[in-house]
């Protein structure tokens, strides 16, 4: 009965996420006033070709900088978790 | 100036495995909360972009009152923290540290930043150092809780990914304020809304997302546990206030008044039962959370007032708990309530100021923000004070159960508190008397907080007209 | 592993790490750049360690060695991001486009980048394979 | 652009029940996993243009690129949130492998059992 009851409120939510994607505003070019400026002038400001590459490391560098931090953690965080976690079995 | 800290920051971080030296971390976060205090003095808006890019290009750092506001507590309390745990943290330290310094970058950049897919990316620093954090005493009850909250977590921080790409579809920018300038109150916006707030209120542990934090705060070192309830709380209202903002929707809403006075009454009532002191703490600082939203959801400048307000107390008390309860702990070595009797005057007083102010004891800073909470939901309707009063008077009789169950019990051990775990406690209670004494030192640093919260037009302005 | 798994994970080696350092470098220019570089490069060291074992993949790059490899260039990271308006005058993007030398900026955070993914996902590996 | 959007709103979902109602630990990572790649196919589908060309500019696409290209930016949040995914992923892991040493079991339900 629970699992019944689960499924129909996940349901409710994917229709909740279906309705958003399929207004009639999502996603349209017109109103994406960022992406075409990335578009028409990010190879003579950074001169990489590869638009997303631009994007990742000069555009928005500081993102990248702060995802390399959350790798760091990851690095810490498992080596924190997995040494110890040794060291107190022996 | 900015640049600066970060930098700061960051080399910490990444040194202190290499170098072996915990004192860079606390220099670090001690260097950031004074710069953070020089910037809370000048008065305007200051904008930051990453790169020399202009803000709906490039990523932009927005250091408005309430950010500044923010950042000052957050810096503040790990500065705290971190002195405390140099004592209080016995092996595996360098670790430590290297998170606690990774969780000050992810709350100062959520609290600092004016981007919306940035925030998803510091909140993520915050979220996955404190899942290692979670899991750092490694007995059974840490493995399970940590995975819970791991699960719980990143679920929710999937939601507010979906919030923003949701943004992202329907308006074309990521600049908190072009979002601001292009939503409209239609219906899509509104389910992007909720997804983004439902993804914060677990941070802030509001009633359907509490049930990770016991568990949580129960495998943590006390330090952590300090942080948990003061600050990364803080960080997720903090989180929905800014969402409220760009939405322009800082007005009366039901929905969070009820969730509040939900929250506000089961924290409290849950906390009256616990045995363990941590987990007893750790429902408090649920009910408090609960009254903050529910004076969020009031949306006058009152209101938004007394809420700032008492996190501000909120941070500083818990604070000033977990570090007088997690010195019996490290003294006792245990946790329940039962067995952590102490026979020391000094953390009597220091203990007792902070368990008074927390069920709001006139004197003290408790009081204040009680006050003000009262006040502003009188406006609203007397029930919700009614009820606000209930939940404070459970304060008080759980309160004196931590009381009293650490100091008036029989079996008191003689114990001699070592100095660095002392100071901390010291400078802690000294700043609750202050601010229960003199609350005007709080309110002038609040009250351009709530004014900056409700004026959005100001803030594009200074974003985007430049 | 067995001899067959090992000859072959000998054999292709070299040529992963190529292909590897490849699409780092190339990362302007071609799809691709510092994430999968970083994670080809990675899963090269993973196949030597999972055939040959973890002393073998040990003598490639120690843990140690990871470690402050990491540290160090995540320093650098930080110093060109922070104050990548002042970085821009040294890395300027030269007039040639389409060459190696186009973009000196996003070439380097690329290849800064690129190492960081490799070394931390080496840690990763090491460490979950520790028993 | 319907099937899209139907298709990762599905995938979602699994991901989700995955999550939720699955008893074994590293049946809830590849959960999560299911469902961040979800929402990782939102955001490209986002970025979607009727008959779109990547956004790499080369000698020949130079000029008729802006008009034709596919939108870069959901591609680099999807880089982002890529490495976001594999460290949180990394993180579970190492917590599942220690709770295997420690209890024997990855069934959360004995495990909610046996610390009682």
């Amino acid at each position: 009965m629970k699992g019944f009851l689960f499924i129909i409120c996940l349901l409710v939510l994917g229709g909740m996420f279906l309705y958003v994607f399929l207004s009639p505003m999502f996603g349209l070019w017109e109103r994406k006033e960022v992406a075409n400026y990335y578009l028409n002038n990010s190879l003579e400001m950074t001169g990489s070709a590869n638009l997303v590459s631009s994007i990742v490391w000069d555009y928005r560098g500081f993102d990248t900088l702060g995802e390399e931090t959350v790798l760091f953690t990851a690095a810490v965080g498992v080596f924190t978790i997995v040494i110890f976690g040794m060291k107190r079995r022996k | 100036m900015i640049t600066y800290v970060l930098l700061v920051l960051f080399a910490a971080t990444f040194l202190v495995l290499i170098i072996k030296r915990d004192e860079i971390a606390i220099a670090a976060i001690l260097f950031s909360f004074f710069s953070m205090c020089y910037m809370f003095l000048n008065p305007e808006i200051t904008v930051f972009g990453f790169g020399g890019w202009s803000p709906p290009f490039g990523i932009v750092w927005v250091l408005d009152k309430l950010s500044v506001f923010l950042a000052l507590l957050v810096t503040g309390v790990s500065s705290v923290i971190a002195v405390y745990s140099l004592k209080y943290i016995k092996e595996r330290r360098h670790r430590y540290y290297t998170l606690l310094s990774l969780i000050t970058i992810g709350l100062l950049g959520v609290s600092l930043t004016g981007d919306i897919f940035n925030l998803y990316v510091f909140f993520e620093i915050l979220s996955v150092s404190s899942y290692a954090l979670v899991a750092f005493f490694l007995d059974e009850g840490a493995i399970e809780g940590a995975f819970k909250y791991l699960m719980v977590g990143s679920v929710t921080s999937l939601f507010i990914l979906i919030g923003i790409s949701m943004l992202y579809g329907l308006t074309g920018t990521l600049n908190f304020a072009d979002l601001a300038s292009k939503i409209s109150h239609s219906n899509p916006y509104m389910i992007a809304l909720g997804l983004l707030v439902a993804g914060f209120s677990l941070k802030a542990t509001i009633i359907p997302f509490h049930a990770w934090k016991p568990d949580a705060i129960e495998g943590t070192p006390a330090p952590i546990g300090a942080i948990f309830t003061s600050i990364s709380t803080a960080i997720g209202v903090y989180g929905i206030l800014r969402i409220l903002f760009i939405f322009n929707l800082i007005q009366l809403n039901w929905v969070l008044i009820s969730f509040g006075v939900i929250t506000m009454l089961v924290g409290a009532f849950l906390a009256l039962v616990q045995v363990n002191v941590k987990r007893m703490l750790a429902y408090s600082g649920i009910s408090q959370i609960g009254y903050i939203i529910m004076v969020i959801g009031f949306g006058t400048l009152l209101g938004i007032t007394s809420g700032l307000y008492h996190i501000l107390n909120n941070a500083l008390i818990k604070t000033l708990l977990f570090m007088g309860i997690g010195i019996g702990i490290y003294l006792t070595g245990k946790e329940n309530l039962d067995e952590i009797g102490m026979k020391s005057t000094p953390l009597l007083i220091c203990v007792g100021i902070g368990l008074l102010s927390l069920s709001g004891i006139p004197p003290l800073n408790g009081f204040v923000s009680k006050w003000l909470i009262f006040m502003a939901s009188w406006e609203i309707s007397p029930i919700l004070t009614a009820i606000a009063i209930i939940a404070s008077a459970i304060t008080l009789a759980y309160s004196f159960k931590i009381f009293s169950s650490m100091f008036l019990t029989t079996k008191r051990i003689e114990v001699k508190i070592p100095k660095i775990l002392f100071i901390p406690v010291v400078i802690l209670t000294i700043l609750c008397v202050l601010i229960g004494v003199f609350p005007q030192i709080g309110l002038n640093i609040i009250e351009p907080a709530a004014n900056a919260l409700l004026n959005q037009n100001q803030y594009i302005t200074a974003v985007l007209g430049g | 592993m067995d001899i067959i798994v090992r000859t072959i994970v000998k054999g292709l080696f070299p040529f992963i790490m190529l292909f590897g350092v490849y699409i780092l470098l190339h990362g302007h220019l071609t799809p691709g750049g510092s994430f999968p570089g970083g994670v080809i490069i990675a899963s090269g060291v993973a196949l030597i360690a999972i055939s040959f074992g973890l002393r073998k993949a040990e003598r490639v790059i120690k843990e140690e060695t990871a470690h402050i490899i990491e540290g160090l260039v995540a320093l650098l990271l930080v110093l060109i991001v922070l104050f990548e308006s002042f970085a821009r005058y040294v890395l300027m993007p030269t007039g040639m486009v389409f060459e190696l030398w186009s973009a000196p900026q996003v070439l380097f955070l690329n290849l800064a980048g690129g190492v960081m993914v490799s070394m931390a996902l080496i840690l990763i590996i090491f460490l979950l394979m520790k028993e | 652009m319907l099937e899209i959007y139907v298709g990762m709103v599905l995938v979602a979902l699994i991901g989700m029940y995955c999550i939720v109602w699955k008893k074994n630990m590293i049946k809830k990572v590849i959960g999560l996993g299911i469902f961040t790649n979800s929402i990782h196919l939102l955001l490209i589908a986002i970025g979607f243009r009727a008959g779109g060309i990547p956004p790499i500019v080369t000698r020949v696409n130079a000029n008729y690129l802006a008009l034709q290209a596919v939108d870069p930016l959901p591609q680099a949040l999807v880089l982002t949130s890529i490495v976001i995914q594999l460290s949180v992923t990394a993180l579970a892991l190492g917590i599942v492998t220690l709770a295997y040493r420690h209890m024997k079991t990855l069934d959360t339900e004995r495990m909610n059992r046996l610390r009682g």
